[in-house]
């Protein structure tokens, strides 16, 4: 482990330490822990296959050590990292325990080493795809675009027989359409309010909120529950304006209405 | 292909035209020229006059005559090469236009409500949406007056000088072509439906002719119509 | 030139390709099915699909004999025709890149991540960004994956089907033309990585973790790849 470390951090060429430094000093400049591994391993010179993970496993705690000495704030996953890898070296370290549940240490070297290869063969390709012939820079497409026009047309057509059965359906619908919005049985808000607020003037008194209900409204249960809605909603909005109160004295009991004093 | 140079040579700024026999660097086989030209008409988003062609292309070459073994070369393609000003570019052979524009005619038979919507402003004109909506007694969509509107069978009348002042809708005269109608007037009444057939119910109050004294008269909510 | 029909027949969508011989309407020569394709080639910046071809041509067109004839004709030219996944493009020969530097677009310079990403995606599509993680063993984050989306280099997949049913990532057809690949299957090296078994989903032994998914993922993802 001495050895590795002095390999590392001592007896380095000028470009090596200055990348050692550059590594202490900016964590972030490496794009995680495998990042790093990867540029270790490359310091061992040997296929990545036949990798010592174990002596990896020392350079890369080496590094965290150092960067700790140097007080530099190591990311979660560095940590993460550093604390698997000592746990590997204790495994390839000592003798297995056949009790020992789990993957042996050499499966877990074989599978970092994998990982290593795999994320060096990534960069590989990236760098071999950004090789290639790029469109706008080595290739080019056609510089006066002669885009296509889209030409979608719908034309709609109505013969007078069917603007006129059209009408007759409409005008005759009355008596049995199913449903229709009927504004004669409608009495809305706005109405109720315009209402009110004549009539506010005048109640000093608590008044039941049922006798402003406006004439006509009062027996037709449509018409009444379409005018009480409207009367009872333009109370509050005249309460929330400050002109009124209202009161109830118990659940469902008459609602009462005054000016406010 | 092979021997086309990398870079222009460093002389090709004070080289006299048209003289490259006499040059340092051989310029390049001139069918390679042409593929220069080419790719330069090609690719750039202008057109490309001989002396900008020139300036790019390698030292010695003669553009003049690579555009005109090019120009052959297209003759009776599908793309033709092409004189814009004094510059030259690719255009699409004129005979192919019809390519480069995709229409598709579909008819499709007019909505229920957009019908319904256009008999009642045929009828009423002019009429307020909210007047639509009572006669139909639902919503009229944005979409369905726009529809017509695009159609060029409806457009805006006068605004109605009532409180809000509500945009009205009238029929065009490109209307009264398709249904070939001298005006609005001439839609047949009710009373006329009822007696083609077209009408089957009993007589509706009021319900004597088109136009707007029509509503008036019904009492139906007829009324509460022009509120606005 | 002169019997070139000028709309589409009403019959063109239930029209059995290659069965031209048999229609009411013949197809044009394949000499000018040649030009059309040509042209329709020419003024397109993007690929154009066969079927967009054929829906353009007129009815009975077959724009693959036709195009295969035109990429016959551009052989060693200075555009060539190529394919671009399912597509069809007319690109300069990359030979006389140095004539463009006119028309050169200054890409955004794409981050290490964003490159590498890029290359995880291409060569493990569909993946996941768990799956990319696991590769770069590093939080990819999120303004990467939107910059690569935003260049239309990347887009989703369809969601893998594991817990959490997370999106996948494939490369798309834009990919593909700007780095000049006729598919995915034609990435740099893939070949080799394969066979090397680097591109095998391998779980960290004893952990259930990502491996559970990128064993289902595997028949998926390769059809997906060679979907063309």
């Amino acid at each position: 482990m001495a050895e590795t470390e002095i390999n590392l951090f001592d007896s380095q060429s000028v470009a090596e330490r200055l990348q050692a430094e550059a590594l202490i000093v900016d964590v972030d400049g490496f794009e995680g822990p495998l990042d790093l591994l990867l540029t270790l391993s490359r310091t061992q010179k040997v296929d990545l296959r036949k990798i010592s993970v174990l002596q990896l496993a020392e350079q890369y705690l080496a590094f965290v050590d150092k960067a700790k000495a140097l007080r530099i704030e190591l990311a979660a996953d560095y940590l993460v990292m550093a604390a698997w890898l000592a746990f590997l070296k204790s495994r390839l370290l000592l003798p297995p325990d056949p009790e020992a549940e789990g993957p042996s240490a050499e499966d877990l070297a074989a599978h970092l080493a994998f990982q290593l290869e795999r994320l060096e063969a990534m960069r590989q390709s990236a760098a071999q795809l950004m090789a290639r012939d790029q469109l706008g820079r080595d290739t080019f497409a056609r510089g006066i675009g002669e885009e296509v026009e889209r030409v979608r047309k719908v034309t709609y057509t109505a013969s007078l027989l069917d603007l006129m059965q059209a009408y007759a359906r409409i005008r005759t619908r009355d008596e049995f359409r199913p449903y229709a919005f009927d504004r004669t049985n409608v009495f809305t808000m706005e109405q109720a309010l315009d209402r009110m607020r004549g009539l506010i003037g005048f109640a000093g008194d608590w008044t039941d909120i049922v006798s402003y209900l406006p004439e006509g409204w009062g027996g037709d249960p449509r018409r009444r529950r379409s005018a009480t809605a409207a009367t009872f909603a333009a109370s509050l909005e005249l309460a929330k304006q400050g002109q009124i109160e209202i009161r109830q004295s118990e659940t469902f009991a008459p609602i009462s209405i005054r000016r406010k004093p | 292909m092979t021997d086309t140079p990398e870079t222009e040579s460093p002389e090709a700024e004070d080289h006299p035209r048209r003289k490259r026999e006499k040059t340092l660097f051989e310029a390049p086989p001139i069918a390679e020229q042409e593929r220069m030209v080419e790719a330069i008409l090609f690719a750039s988003a202008e057109p490309v006059t001989l002396r900008e062609m020139e300036e790019r292309m390698p030292h010695g070459s003669d553009p003049a005559e690579a555009l005109a073994y090019l120009r052959k070369r297209y003759e009776g393609r599908g793309v033709r090469v092409v004189k814009v000003g004094d510059a030259w570019a690719i255009r699409t052979a004129p005979d192919l236009a019809f390519l480069m524009q995709k229409e598709t005619v579909e008819t499709r038979k007019l909505s229920r409500a957009a019908i319904e919507t256009l008999a009642i402003i045929a009828y009423h004109q002019p009429a307020t949406r909210a007047e639509i909506e009572e006669i139909r007694g639902v919503a009229v969509s944005r979409g369905t007056i726009d529809q017509l509107l695009e159609m060029e069978w409806i457009r805006f009348g006068r605004r109605r000088m009532t409180p809000g002042r509500p945009v009205t809708f009238v029929v065009t005269q490109t209307f009264l072509d398709h249904f070939s109608l001298e005006s609005a007037r001439d839609l047949p009444g009710l009373k006329e439906l009822r007696a083609a057939g077209l009408l089957d119910s009993r007589a509706m109050p009021g319900s004597e002719g088109p136009g707007d004294e029509e509503d008036e008269a019904d009492p139906d909510g007829q009324s509460e119509m022009f509120e606005d």
